[in-house]
């Protein structure tokens, strides 16, 4: 047992450390520090960037382009990217779509998809809840009927994320539905967002942002040589999907950050009589947030190891998201408890880089506290929400 | 020992709970939230009509006497109804301080108004450095031929935008943090020298930050004894603590009934998400939390109208808001799985509300610190 | 809304109050307050005290010898009583056997039985749950078949709390098996202890005492006028009396009595460089034990009211239980935590009044904190486990 | 970044693992913490023949040179056979002092005999007003000719009744919660003016409240520099820590084990309790504790390894195992319900055990209170 990086490995973060100083340009920091979304070419133009230094593809095997890194360099990077607050990459096309491709696309697919992924040259989103149908994926009704050298697809994706940006969408839709189990007759389509039937409707979240979507099929038509894999095949390519989505669920990087903000923010906070540090209660949950951070981390860093020597993350994966998202919600808590009552203010008008500063009516420290605390109650519902995953660890682990 | 209410009292819950449930529907209520102050003037009016405005006042300064009972019956139910009207800030804050400071000619002068619903009124005395601390005042009054003048900057106003009216806590002596020397002034709101900038909070109220740049008062708008304000500022929060707790109970209870019937018809898998005992469980949580806050409600009303040192039972009943009902909120979104973080769906307005009266008037963490533990 | 009680209320608390101070044995007071186990005669010599005052049939009708008193009676004697740090009265006879008695016994058994109950001059014993059975009582296996006019009866009883003391038990048999429902067929039977053929055999539980047995029956002859009620309806009046056993289910009184000793041990304690009063970790946990208690007892004080206007607890008592016994092992937690190391010494030697002071090891103030933890974790199990109540309050309360 | 243990640890863990499925089984557990002695003398043999005793000293010492790593894997299989021989008071601490502090002669006449087997030993160093606070000590060291003078009294001496050896601390100097002036001596437990009251304790272990009046021992017998011992007690106690950590970690593995096991067999209403899902979430909610748990360590036994300032990691790892671990340990005894809390199943064994290793070098207030959190 040993805690130590090797030399390689100390190497390489000092380089991706300097990367982050040199490349992440000051605008976009400036836009995440305070709490700005980001907009489309803000994101396009950093994984430009990231895909330039040949960081984009950080699980793709290097002959599709990907940096072939070990589990540790990922986790190095995933530091180092956290500590620079820098924006996370989309996942839709280059962790979610891309693996399908290459594992189970055919040759035409992935020379037509594959590169414009990881150059961030076409904007992905993902088709796969359905309204109505939460956690329970496999009640899916959208339907692909074959027509030709087409699928004609009839249904309606919900919670798609960024979907208002998207060119393309991947999809699970239903191409057969005299089967014996649900989870058969499903397909993987790719399909262009601009096929004519294809619309996006916003979905506006609890802090008012508009970051989901519906999009509604009708009589879409999309060519058979976007299915992926064979036919009625889909829900297997799926779950190789969610595995990708699940890469770093733990978030333990973004965490160690935010913890360390809020340790500053509570020794040099000016409100009251004394730092929020020094109040005992306060302090008594920062104490227990370390511990269990602590544990998530090295919980995180054991997965690691075992991925290291070839075994697959098992369902035992599901604790990282479990415990990954508690972390969160934990966190978005206790700056709200340390924000008090600047935690009300809801001006939406200062979250733009060129607002007048006349526009900033309230100079708080965290101005978005409250929403990102709001918005993040999704953390513990979304991908496959922590009662699902219990549902999971208790039968594939425990064997209840 | 006695948890009945007498019947003025069933009387004035009835006509505010049918008011609430037939004429202010969410859909309305969010309309409303959308304008620019942020609530109806119409429906302000007719909390007038309805006598609602008056209630907390003597009957000598046109009110209906109510107390600490009153209060709460009145605030439960707008708590089930995300009523977003000023009665917080204009009556029980704005108010609370002229029922208990104001002589017969201030009365006369600031409060009536207020009372008919013809004016709105805020309390401005929380600070940018001065987090719950009440007694931490850096905005300044000195004194001025037989006046005085107001400099400094309060922040987070609830209902300040909207005011008419100020009532200001400011310093005529001592230090920042000095419990004498505060004082309590009433203030046009469009008084030269007052600038105000207005905003919508996150569970659709409006508040304000006011800045005083030498704003000239007379004698006359001085309230009680110059100095000697914090204790009735003290009085005031805790009754603004007591209807906010209210209210969050008010909310617990929507929030509980429509999780429970939100359960019964969501079907996942096959079966309605009510058939798994795992939930029922923790709706069964949900359940005993309203009922152990509710008590804490009760005790701390009961306690107030007693006169019997309210303060434990105060800042129990603030914990239990701050630390139970943030559970019961958690869990009712989590419950409504991804509808429940929808900006469609009312649960997520109830849930942003309960969540924020944790920071008024001094959080959880703050109530816990402040607990006498006297053996 | 009224906090305040009547002079009559306040004549009455005070009355007992001086009983209280007056009447309770000093040797008994000794043993409680030192956490030495009362033996039976400490038991019995303490309830015909409280016998010839008038004050053991609480909960009985006047008709039967009982107080008649209304609830904040019973609750202010309750306080009293908790404060006399007097031990509570043992529950199989007078608050358990008894009201089924008087409620559907037979003139001839009320007048033999509940007399000596009230005078405490017979132990009662409770032949309730089966090994094996815990929360399902109604899969109960013990037969009581008629010969003649007896029944004869086979079968174990568990958790039977003081059988080893008891001179009588009252248990459920199963008189008929062919019945459409498990709850039918249940017959409610008495039987003197002495009757050949039933045997006590001790549990010891897992801080070491021994203080619930086995009860087994091997063709033990029970007259059939010791029957109580119509043979089959015993499932009926068992619940009747499960309902009797949660009177004062809440424990309030004694709550409030353990954490305000608790302050005064945690304000005086001579451990480290300050009373762990002042320890924030401590402090803040006595914080939250004290917001749930007043949460519990104002709880506890609504449900009396209603029961005072007329209104049977429902149901909703199942949080009584539920948030009483979370509330006694959370102060039992406390105290653990209070004592330190001084939790570790098993000394039970010392736990005799005339121990000589050479047996005394350790001078702890509260030499029985772990053995009390240990021992209590039992009562979220018995009395219908807590998960039990939950599942009561999901179906009867919130109808799921 | 490397969680794997060599061949040679992997070796140990092996034989310890074995021995304890293989022979150290529940009843003869009982039977040996039944007896005076509270643990089996055969056994204790058996430990020094299997080379157990020797694995933290070093090679020069007649050890086998085993650091944090080696002291986890032999805990954490002593947890999972709830093993009563003395380990942790003999080894741990007592030895634990002595191959730090003593010199090569004080080795030969204390040491090696406790490495071999044949002596058992003690640390004495809590005491009745110290709770916690290891610089807090009363015990005083007078000089006297050459030598010293011991007074006082030491409390819950962990194998203070069997010890042949008593590692204690006491005063040479200074006041009583002062850092400076606090030696370690070594002395025999039978000297003139020792007086020693053995117990049980609740988790079936031993321990002794020890007087010294008058004990007079040689300059010989001072361990390490005069004034000087709290770095050491620190050393050793969070050697200590570590040790009872592991433990707590293979207790808590056993309970989980036993919990899923006993709700597979044990039927309620007709199907197993695995099968209610509410019990289901919670055996979940365990199973994360003990990963959780089990990754603190393996975090404060590479810190400790890699000497890189493991306060932190050790506090964290305490306080995880007094919080979490206390919270699986009730679980398992509720899920199994009135059994759990028989004395007849071993459960109820691990559960005590479990919950006392909180009592033990600080509970996980204590540890909070300490956690630095420097930003």
């Amino acid at each position: 047992m040993d805690l130590s990086f090797t030399p390689e490995e100390i190497a390489f973060r000092d380089e991706v450390r300097a990367f982050f100083a040199d490349e992440y340009p000051a605008d976009i920091r400036e836009k995440v520090n305070r709490g700005i979304r980001l907009d489309k070419d803000d994101h396009v133009r950093w994984q430009k960037i990231l895909a330039q230094h040949g960081y984009m593809g950080v699980n793709w095997p290097v002959e599709y382009g990907g940096t072939g890194w070990s589990p540790v360099q990922k986790y190095l990077f995933s530091i180092e990217m956290a500590n620079a607050n820098a924006p996370d990459v989309v996942p839709f096309g280059v962790n979610m779509v891309g693996p399908v491709i290459y594992s189970y696309g055919n040759e035409a697919q992935k020379q037509r998809f594959l590169p414009d992924i990881l150059e961030s040259n076409v904007w992905w989103c993902q088709g796969y809840s359905e309204p109505g149908a939460g956690s329970d994926l496999a009640s899916l009704k959208t339907m692909a009927v074959r027509d030709g050298d087409h699928y004609v697809i009839n249904g309606t994706k919900t919670w798609t994320t960024l979907g208002q940006h998207a060119e393309w969408i991947f999809l699970l839709a239903r191409t057969n539905t005299d089967v014996a189990r649900r989870q058969e007759g499903i397909s993987f389509i790719l399909a262009d967002m601009s096929t004519p039937g294809i619309t996006v409707r916003p979905i506006i979240t609890i802090e008012g942002g508009h970051e989901v979507n519906e999009v509604h099929f009708e009589d879409a038509r999309v060519p058979v040589e976007n299915l992926v894999g064979e036919e009625g095949r889909g829900w297997t390519y799926g779950k190789v999907l969610l595995q990708h989505e699940r890469t770093n669920i733990a978030g333990v990087a973004r965490s160690k950050y935010r913890l360390a903000r809020l340790k500053e923010l509570a020794s040099s906070s000016q409100h009251g009589a004394k730092p929020l540090m020094e109040q005992a209660t306060f302090r008594g949950k920062l104490v227990a947030t370390e511990v269990a951070l602590k544990a998530l981390e090295y919980t995180d860093l054991r997965t690691l190891a075992a991925v290291a020597t070839g075994k697959a993350p098992g369902p035992e994966s599901s604790i990282l998201k479990i415990k990954g998202t508690e972390m969160q919600q934990r966190l978005d808590t206790l700056y709200m408890e340390a924000a008090g009552y600047y935690a009300l203010p809801y001006v939406p008008d200062q979250f733009t880089l060129d607002a007048a500063d006349d526009d900033v009516v309230v100079d708080s420290s965290e101005p978005t506290t409250a929403l990102r605390y709001f918005n993040y109650r999704k953390a513990s519902i979304y991908g496959g929400s922590n009662e699902i995953q219990k549902n999971i660890i208790a039968k594939h682990v425990l064997g209840l | 020992m006695d948890f009945s209410i007498s019947e003025d009292q069933s009387m004035l819950q009835d006509s505010v709970a049918r008011f609430i449930q037939d004429e202010y529907d969410f859909d309305s209520r969010q309309e409303a939230a959308a304008t620019d102050t942020g609530f109806s003037a119409d429906r302000w009016r007719e909390f007038a009509e309805l006598g609602w405005t008056a209630v907390p006042f003597s009957e000598e300064d046109g009110g209906l006497d109510g107390g600490a009972v009153e209060l709460m019956l009145l605030m439960e139910q707008f708590g089930r109804g995300l009523v977003v009207e000023p009665y917080l800030p204009c009556i029980v804050l704005a108010g609370g301080v002229l029922k208990r400071l104001a002589t017969e000619d201030q009365k006369a002068t600031w409060l009536a108004d207020i009372i008919g619903g013809e004016k709105l009124a805020a309390l401005a005395y929380a600070e940018p450095q001065a987090r719950y601390d009440l007694n931490d005042v850096a905005v300044t009054a000195s004194a001025d031929g037989d006046g005085y003048v107001l400099n400094g900057h309060k922040t987070v106003v609830l209902n300040g935008g909207s005011a008419d009216t100020l009532v200001v806590s400011a310093r005529t002596s001592g230090e920042r943090q000095d419990a004498e020397g505060i004082s309590l002034f009433v203030v046009d709101a469009s008084s030269a020298g007052i600038k105000r900038k207005a905003y919508p909070t996150v569970d659709a109220r409006q508040a304000a930050e006011i800045h005083f740049e030498q704003v000239r008062v007379g004698a006359d708008q001085l309230l009680g004894a110059a100095g000697e304000g914090l204790a009735t500022l003290k009085a005031v929060i805790d009754d603004a603590t007591i209807a906010v707790c209210a209210e969050a109970v008010g909310i617990m209870q929507v929030l509980n009934y429509k999780t429970l019937e939100y359960s019964k018809q969501r079907v996942q898998f096959g079966v309605p998400i009510a058939s798994f005992q795992a939930l029922q469980h923790r709706m069964v949580e949900m359940f005993m939390i309203y009922e152990q806050t509710r008590s804490l409600l009760l005790h701390a009303v009961m306690t107030e109208e007693a006169d019997a040192g309210a303060d434990a039972a105060l800042h129990a009943l603030k914990i239990q808001i701050g630390t139970e009902g943030r559970k019961l909120g958690e869990e009712a979104v989590q419950l409504h799985g991804g509808m429940g973080v929808t900006w469609e769906l009312d649960v997520a307005h109830y849930f942003k509300r309960l969540t924020m009266i944790d920071t008024l008037f001094g959080n959880a963490d703050h109530h816990i610190e402040q607990y006498p533990l006297a053996v």
